[in-house]
This record gives structure tokens, C-alpha cells and sequence, in this order.
């Protein structure tokens, strides 16, 4: 009798937080603040690392393109768990915000990853002296930019949000094997691209004077990267509950 | 009694993309009874028949049916394999070695048609392929969308007596038809 | 009973329809015989290229194999029957994947084993990637099963682009695999890799595939 | 004005069913990017098996391409509609043929050439590869109509064993001009052979796939 | 005269694998006329109106049309491309500036369904995008294989007023049908 209580507060509890009315202007109220902090950690981290760190021994100046690169190819990854992440949450619950909230992060999970290969690319002709590699690390992300596609587009291919909203779930959860094979791609196959533990320079570990601001600029950009989430559920929400008198009010 | 009703609907009600299709349609049906459901073309029969059976889900009301109860549906596709032989399409079901198999081929003409494929059968042969399946298949409940289109009128009136025998019997029937069918059955019409 | 009856008829479909089970076969043939020619060659070059070609056309046959396998029962109403008849549809899905794998993996295994004799005049060899085979056309078979079922009623464009990504780490460990063949290391912790994986989804995905047909129908 | 509505209807139905159009493509991209994971590799290695899997990618895709190319409008009664429109078959098979390389052939050879670079790294043989893949993938896509539409109702794998001596030839051309490209001789040769080729069925093979196709419908 | 004549028919025969389907089928028909071929299941009909058509060579006689005679024909298949829209089908024929498209659409209550693509249409709106078509086409004869099937009654209705006004303005007609559809005409039946 109790539990069934409980379960049933619980139940309304998750319902009343997870209604995207609630959640629409709860991301109101914390998207400015996000933002804001998200910039300044950023560009402070980039200044910092642009301007105050010693050129590297082996690379010069072209290695500072690792403040973009590596919070790309790190952030790119973590938007896929957090999307498979919000699909199990709407197939197990049927929570229909977790839904829009996947769907949303999809295409900034393709840019972010885009920006990833992009990066990497630009930074592979000084380093490698090609712009491609056919490497295992490089390959995969690669295939995560393509998934991210796929994603989208069988999504896209159903007029019914119902059904996509299923299949789109069911994708993303088993696509998410590829994250563990991609973070450990370096370690598992002989591979040009840099592994986790050895650094750009010929030192055994980053130096702190690098390590510090590429710290700040994953979190700068990490930040940054959840307003464009934010954003994007939004336009979400929009699509689906136009016909809501909430949505028609607020707009 | 509850019990007493092989299939029951309460306002069901099917949206699709936020369109209504039909709403609060509501019915129930006992072992000898046969209804008609009757509507303009696109008003969303075969849509409701499919929700009866449970491969679409209805956007509200339910639907209850008697426990265990066994039941068979025909749809405007007659789920055959066209590139397969008559006899290879009876025994998909497992039906091959079934005693009524050879009467009623005569009866529907078809006692020659039973090594050509499918594909080389005409549009109402194929139609009377896809109901024998049906006929054979014992079924306490059967749902048939638009049974009797291409039939010639001989085989219109032997699926009217079949169904008929069967109700007597003891088996619910729901189909749709836009020709009359001759079968003693209650109507619903949707809008 | 009725699972022989579901393999019977899974099987006589497949039989019947000669381009669902010669084709994918022939094809395999003629990409063997015909990679040969396009190569102006030292047979050095060819064993060379053999492997990734060998590998490369198995992964495509099997995408021939299941190209349409759940379209047919879902456009001519037999999967909705199948629903209405309260069997298991994750039990057919298994079924129905098993049947093309014996019609058409196993086959294709044993000409890949075949054809490696042919390329590499080696017997010990093709002994090792016979199983490998096995389990890689049955992993594949099952993955892009996975991905028709998505893209049911939307063409296999769009499913060949969603399980493109699933079927690289297996071609991965495969070339791994053939490494392993070659220099005689290995080969035993690899092959248990891609059965491990082949164990896990084998009845896990005909669940997941079966709920997503189910999601089709609706 | 009519050639322009068959040619825009060919090119409708083929980009809305993505199946025809973008899978193809899509499964050539595959193929290109998952070969060099299968080989563990040196780039030395990988640009050796380049060209026979360029080769033989292309020549699967355009069979993937030309698969049922015939069957959709044989089986939905758009062919008997067209037979008694009084139009030009053979006009009409032209047309979808030339629609099909546009769409698919053309790309496809871009593709080619690019991953050409990738692998090889060398502008002027992508440069030499690209005018003998678009006429290449022309012809495979001819013969391969052609054997679709003698095994129309029959499905692909008859076709497909139909077509494929055909094929060999051009493959083997192919692979000379291969050799020719890599060591810089006899490239126009080559060129200027499967040219002629092409010259000499772009016209001829359309009326004959028309009569095919008329004794089909009978 | 031969040239009043729109389609003459002399002694068609048609063999399949040596067996005979029908022989001896002879008959005229001249602008105005409609011709109602009968016949059960697997008689004929359609491989007749194939002949008819000239899509099928018949195995003996002959069919006379007169010059430059211009005939649609529908036949069970609805020839339309199920992934394409409505408007996309119509447009395949070069018929999506017809003035009367409007008119029709709203008559046969497809107009909202223009951008759907066919597979989404019920089987009966898919039926009437198929006869739209032939509405459209402007011809002298008109060859119809069970054109009523899946039809509602007011459709039923509307397509036999189209067909009467067309015979009217001097179109033939030869059509099949199982069921009676209200159009004055000759009948000749398959056995
Ligand atoms: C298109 C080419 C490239 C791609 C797709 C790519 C992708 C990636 C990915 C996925 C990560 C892992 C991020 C994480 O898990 O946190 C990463 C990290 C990294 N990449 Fe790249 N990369 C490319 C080129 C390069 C190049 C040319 C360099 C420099 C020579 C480089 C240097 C690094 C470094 C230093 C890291 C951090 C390693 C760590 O500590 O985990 N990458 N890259
Ligand atoms: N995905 C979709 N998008 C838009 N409309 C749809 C979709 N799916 C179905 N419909 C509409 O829902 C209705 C379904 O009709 P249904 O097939 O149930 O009709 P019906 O009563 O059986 O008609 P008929 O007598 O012609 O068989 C049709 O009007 C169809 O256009
Ligand atoms: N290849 C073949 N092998 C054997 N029989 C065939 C073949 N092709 C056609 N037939 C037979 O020829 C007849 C053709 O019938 P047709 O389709 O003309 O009939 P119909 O009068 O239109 O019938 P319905 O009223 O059912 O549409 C059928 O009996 C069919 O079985
Ligand atoms: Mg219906
Ligand atoms: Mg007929």
C-alpha cells in the first residue's frame, strides 16, 4: 500500500519535471547564466593558451589547435551518451521530453563531431603531412559523424513522431557501442593519432602549462555546446506541441 | 456478463499526425453475431479492423476480447506469396493436410489452380486463394476488410453461405463491404 | 512442431525466391573470379589484395542477402497475420536469420574457404578463416537485419547508413584476424572475440528487431 | 518536350526513392572507407588492393543500381501503360539508363577519383581514372539492364549470371588501364577502347532491352 | 463501313499452355457504345482486354482499331508509384496543369490529400487517383478492368456519370465488373 504510494508520487513527481512545459522555462531561466559563464571560461582559456603558453618543442604554434580539437572529439563522444542515455529514458519511462531532448542533440552531435574531423584534419597536414589517414581513431569518429546522420535522417523519415521517436530510440542506444571503441581505438590498434597518455611533445605527460587551459577550454566548450543543446530541444519542443495552448501563449 | 462478449470496443478513437480519423466508436459483439462496418472510402475502416486486432494501436478507448479467444483477419492485402504455388500457400499455414481442403477447392474452382503460382491467377482467384486460407483456419472471431471485391457472383454467394454456416456455428464476424452482402448482420457506419 | 513449420516455410520461401538465395551467392562467385582480372599481376599483388577483397565481398553479399528480408511479409500482410497469430515474432526473426545463414552464409563460407585454397595455396589457412567466416556472415547477417528493420518501409539506403557504422569494428577485427592468420599469432583470441560478440546479439537482437517491426505495423 | 517529361519522371521516381538512388552511393562510400580497416596496414599495401576493389565496388554498385530497374514499372502496370502510349520504348529505356548514370554513375566516378587521392595521393591519376570510370560505370549499367530485363520476373540472380561474362571483358580492360595509369602508357589506348565499346551499345542495347521487355508483357 | 467502327474484334481465340481460355469471341463497337464483358472468375476478362489493348498477342483472330484511335486503360494494377504523392502520380502523365484537376479532385474528395504520398491513401482513394488519371487523358476509348472495385457508392455514382457523359461526347467504352453498375450497355459474357 505504502510503495504503491510512493510509486505513484514518484510517478507524478517525474511526470510534473519531466512535462516539457516546466522544462521550457526552468531552460529559460538557466540559459542566459550558462552561457555567459560558458564564454568567459572559454575565451579566457583560449587566450590563455593561445597567448601565454611557451611554443611546443617539436610542433611550434600549429599544436594550439588543440584547444579546439580535443574538446570537439571529447564533446562529440559525451553528446552521444547523453543521447542514448535520454532514448533508454524514453523507451523504458516513456518519458516523451527525453525523446525530444535526443532528438535535439543529434544534429549538434553531427556539427560538434564535424568540427571534430574538421580540426583534426587541418591539424593533421602540418603534423602528419596529410590531411587524412585511414587510422582507426580517425575512422571512427568518422563513423560517429556518419551515425549522427543516420540518426537524423531516420528520424526525418517518418511523418509519424510516434514511430520515429521509437526507432530513432532504439538506434542510438545500440549505436552507443561505438563510443568505448572509438575512446579506445588509440590504445587497441596501431595508430598515427595521439594516445591518451603520450603527448604532442616528447615529454611523457602534457605539460601543465598546456594541460590547464585545455582543461578550461573542454568546459568552456562543453558549456557553450549545452546552450546550443538548449537552444536546439527548444525548436523541438516547438515542432511538436504547437497545437499545445502553452506554446501558443508563450509565443 | 462480461463474459458473454467474444470482442467489446469502448470509444475508441484513432488521430493520425493530430487529424482525427473517428471517435468514440463503441460496440460489442457475441458468438453468433456478424457486424457490418459500412463508410465512405478513406473514412478509416480498415483502420478500426486493425486496431480490433491489435496490430494498430488506437489513440484512446480499448478494446477487450474474450480470453483465449482464436481469431482470424483477411485485409485488402490477401498475404500471399505470389511467387509460390497455391499449394505451397496453404501449406505456410500448415493447412496442407487439411480434411475440408479438397471440397472446397472444387467448390471455389480451384482444384486445377493448385501447382500454378500465384502470380498466374487471376484477381478474383487470388481473392478466393487468400478466403480458402481463412476458411480452413478454424477461427472463433473473423475480421475480413472488403471480402467479397472481385468475387464473381457465384463465389460471393459461397462466401455468404460459408459465413453464414460459420455464425451458426458460434463465430463473431466483423467486415466492411461497399456492395451489399446478403449476410444478416448489425451496422455501423463512420463519417 | 511449429518452429519446423516456421523453419520449412522460412526455407522454401528462400528457395523458391532464387533472387533472395542464388543471387547473393552468384554474386559472391563473381566478384571471387572477376577481382583476379582487374589486377595486372605478380600473384604476390593478388594474395595481397585477397584478403580485404574476401572480406569487403562477404560484408556486401550479406547486405545483398537481407536486402528486403522483412519487406516482402510486411507489404503483402503476412507479418500482420503473424502478429494476429499470438507465435513469437522475436522467435521468427531468429528463425528467419538462422535460415539465411544456412541457405546462404554457410555456403558462402565454405567458398571463401574455397577460394582462399585458390589465392593462397594454403590448406592450414583455410582451416583458419573457415570459422572465422562462419561467425563473421552470421554477425553481419544479424546487424543488417538490425538496420532493414529500421528502415523497413524506408529502402535500404537509409539502413545500409545505420548499420554501416555497427559492421566496421567486425571488419576491423576480421583484418586483425587475417594478420593473425598470416603470421600464425593470435588467432585463437580473436576468433573468440567475434564469437563472443556473435553470442551476445544472437538472441539479443532478434528481441530488439522484432520490437521494432512491431513498431512499424502500428 | 516529351523527352524532357520521360527524363524528369525518371529522375523523380529515382531521387524519391532514396533505395535507388542514394544506396548505391552510399554503399560505394561504405565499401571505400571500410576496406582499409580490413587490411592492417602499411599505405603501401593499401593502395595495391586500390584498384581492384575500386574496380570491383563499381561494378557491384551498378548492379545494385540496376536491380529491379525494370520490375517496379513491370510490376505496377506502368509498363503496359507506357506500351500503349504509343511511345518509343527504346527511347525510354535510353533515357532511364542516362538518368541512372547521371545520377548514380556520374557521382560515382567523382567518388572514385576522390578516394583515389585519398588513397594514392596523386592528382593526375585521379585526374586519368575519372573519364574511364564515367564510361565504365555507363557500361555496366547497360549490361546489367540488359540482363535484368531478360530475367525481369525472375529476380536479379538470373540476370546477374547472365551478365556477368559480359562484364569480365571490361574488367579486364579495366585492369590494364590500371597498369597503364600507374607506369604512364597506353593510357589513351585504353580510353579511346572502352570508349568505343560504349559508342557502339549506347545505342544498340536499348532497342534490344525494348523487344525483351515487350516479350515480357505478352 | 469499316471506319465507323472504333474497335472491331474477329474471332479471337486465346490458348495458354495450350489450354484454352476462350475462343471464338467476336464483336464491334462504335463511338457511343459501352461493352460490358461478363464472365466468372478466371474466365478471361483480363487477358481479353490485354488483347484488346494489344499488350497480349491472342493466340488466333484479330482486332481492328481505327486509325489513329487514342485509349487509356486501367487494369487491376493502378500503375501509380506508391512513394510518390498524389501529385507527383498525376504529374508523371504530364497532367498537373489540366485545368479540370481541381474540379475532379474535390468531386472524388481527394483535394486534401494532394501532397500524401499514395502508400497513405486507403485502398479505395488509391482506386479513385487511379481513375482520375484516366479522367484526365482525354480519349476515344475507353478500356476499364473492374473499375468499381473498393469503390464507396458515391464514388460508384460519380464514376458511372463520368463515363455516361463521356460516352455521350462520342468516347467508346469496354469495361468488366462482378457487380451491376448502371451504365446502359452491351454485354457479352466469358464462360
Ligand atoms: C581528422 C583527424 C582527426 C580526428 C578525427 C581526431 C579525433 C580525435 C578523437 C576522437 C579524440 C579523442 C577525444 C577524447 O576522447 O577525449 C582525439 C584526441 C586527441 N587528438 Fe585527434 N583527431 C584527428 C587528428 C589529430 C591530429 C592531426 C592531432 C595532432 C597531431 C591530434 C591530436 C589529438 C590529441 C593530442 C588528442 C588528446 C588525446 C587524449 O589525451 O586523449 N588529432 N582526436
Ligand atoms: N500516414 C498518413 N498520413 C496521412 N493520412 C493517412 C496516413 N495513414 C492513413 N491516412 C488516412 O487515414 C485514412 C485511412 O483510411 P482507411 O484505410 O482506414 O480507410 P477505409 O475506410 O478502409 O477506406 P476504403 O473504403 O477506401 O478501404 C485515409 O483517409 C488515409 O488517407
Ligand atoms: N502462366 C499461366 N499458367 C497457367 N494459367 C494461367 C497462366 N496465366 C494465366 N492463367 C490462367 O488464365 C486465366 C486468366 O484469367 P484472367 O485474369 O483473364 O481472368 P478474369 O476473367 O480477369 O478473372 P477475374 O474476374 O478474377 O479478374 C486464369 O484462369 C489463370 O489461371
Ligand atoms: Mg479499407
Ligand atoms: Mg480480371
Amino acid at each position: 500500500m505504502l510503495r504503491e504510494i510512493l510509486i505513484i508520487v514518484i510517478k507524478k513527481f517525474i511526470h510534473q519535471f519531466a512535462s516539457p512545459k516546466t522544462y521550457f522555462y526552468q531552460v529559460n531561466r538557466l540559459y542566459p547564466w550558462l552561457l555567459y559563464i560558458s564564454i568567459s571560461i572559454y575565451i579566457s582559456a583560449i587566450i590563455w593558451g593561445l597567448f601565454f603558453t611557451p611554443k611546443d618543442f617539436v610542433q611550434g604554434h600549429s599544436y594550439r589547435i588543440i584547444y579546439f580539437h580535443v574538446p570537439a572529439s571529447f564533446v562529440a563522444q559525451s553528446l552521444y551518451a547523453a543521447m542514448a542515455i535520454s532514448s533508454a529514458v524514453f523507451l523504458i519511462w516513456r518519458v516523451k521530453l527525453a525523446a525530444y531532448l535526443a532528438r535535439s542533440i543529434a544534429p549538434v552531435g553531427a556539427m560538434v563531431t564535424f568540427i571534430a574531423l574538421v580540426s583534426g584534419s587541418i591539424w593533421g597536414i602540418p603534423t602528419w603531412g596529410t590531411w587524412w589517414e585511414w587510422d582507426a581513431r580517425i575512422t571512427s569518429t568518422l563513423i560517429l559523424f556518419i551515425m549522427y546522420l543516420g540518426l537524423i535522417s531516420l528520424h526525418n523519415s517518418f511523418n509519424n513522431f510516434d514511430k520515429a521517436d521509437k526507432l530513432f530510440s532504439y538506434l542510438a542506444i545500440i549505436g552507443f557501442v561505438q563510443i568505448p571503441i572509438i575512446k579506445k581505438s588509440v590504445d587497441w590498434w596501431s595508430s598515427l593519432h595521439q594516445p591518451a597518455s603520450i603527448t604532442i611533445s616528447d615529454k611523457p605527460s602534457i605539460d601543465p602549462s598546456m594541460l590547464y587551459p585545455l582543461f578550461m577550454a573542454m568546459i568552456g566548450f562543453a558549456g557553450l555546446v549545452a546552450c546550443i543543446v538548449i537552444l536546439s530541444s527548444k525548436v523541438q519542443i516547438y515542432i511538436r506541441e504547437k497545437n499545445k495552448n502553452w506554446v501558443k501563449d508563450y509565443v | 456478463m462480461e463474459s458473454s462478449y467474444l470482442i467489446e470496443a469502448n470509444n475508441l478513437a484513432y488521430k493520425i499526425n493530430e487529424v482525427k480519423l473517428f471517435t468514440n466508436f463503441s460496440f460489442s459483439l457475441k458468438a453468433g453475431e456478424a457486424l457490418h462496418i459500412k463508410g465512405s472510402n478513406g473514412s478509416g475502416k480498415s483502420t478500426l479492423i486493425r486496431i480490433l486486432c491489435g496490430i494498430t494501436p488506437s489513440s484512446k478507448g480499448k478494446v477487450y476480447k474474450k480470453d483465449e479467444l482464436v481469431f482470424s483477419y483477411l485485409g485488402h492485402k490477401n498475404a500471399l506469396k505470389t511467387y509460390l504455388s497455391v499449394r505451397d500457400n496453404i501449406s505456410l499455414l500448415g493447412l496442407s493436410d487439411h480434411e475440408g481442403l479438397e471440397s472446397l477447392l472444387s467448390l471455389l474452382d480451384l482444384s486445377e489452380k493448385l501447382d500454378v503460382i500465384v502470380a498466374n491467377l487471376s484477381f478474383g482467384q487470388q481473392k478466393k486463394v487468400a478466403l480458402l486460407r481463412i476458411f480452413l483456419t478454424g477461427a472463433d472471431l473473423i475480421l475480413l476488410d472488403e471480402p467479397f471485391v472481385g468475387l464473381d457472383s457465384n463465389s460471393h454467394d459461397l462466401l455468404c453461405k460459408f459465413l453464414e454456416k460459420k455464425l451458426h456455428a458460434g463465430s463473431g464476424l466483423i467486415y466492411t463491404s461497399h456492395i451489399p452482402t446478403g449476410i444478416r448482420s448489425k451496422d455501423i457506419t463512420l463519417d | 512442431m511449429n518452429i519446423l513449420l516456421l523453419l520449412k516455410n522460412e526455407a522454401l520461401k528462400l528457395v523458391k525466391k532464387t533472387r533472395a538465395w542464388l543471387g547473393p551467392i552468384l554474386i559472391f562467385i563473381l566478384i571471387m573470379v572477376a577481382f583476379p582480372l582487374t589486377i595486372e599481376l605478380t600473384s604476390n599483388n593478388l594474395s595481397d589484395a585477397f584478403y580485404p577483397v574476401l572480406f569487403i565481398s562477404i560484408l556486401l553479399v550479406m547486405m545483398l542477402a537481407t536486402e528486403g528480408i522483412f519487406l516482402e511479409d510486411y507489404e503483402d500482410g503476412t507479418l500482420e497475420l503473424f502478429l494476429i497469430s499470438k507465435k513469437s515474432l522475436s522467435q521468427w526473426v531468429f528463425l528467419k536469420i538462422f535460415m539465411h545463414w544456412l541457405l546462404i552464409g554457410v555456403p558462402i563460407s565454405l567458398l571463401g574457404a574455397f577460394f582462399n585454397l585458390g589465392a593462397n595455396n594454403d590448406l592450414s589457412s583455410s582451416l583458419m578463416i573457415f570459422p572465422a567466416l562462419l561467425i563473421a556472415t552470421y554477425i553481419f547477417l544479424i546487424l543488417f537485419c538490425f538496420g532493414n528493420s529500421l528502415s523497413l518501409t524506408k529502402g535500404s539506403a537509409l539502413g545500409t547508413l545505420i548499420t554501416l557504422p555497427l559492421t566496421l569494428p567486425i571488419l576491423v577485427i576480421l583484418g586483425k584476424l587475417n594478420t593473425a592468420i598470416i603470421f600464425n599469432i593470435n588467432y585463437f583470441e580473436f576468433l573468440i572475440l567475434i564469437f563472443g560478440v556473435l553470442s551476445i546479439i544472437i538472441f539479443a537482437f532478434p528481441a530488439i528487431i522484432s520490437r521494432i517491426i512491431k513498431t512499424h505495423l502500428e
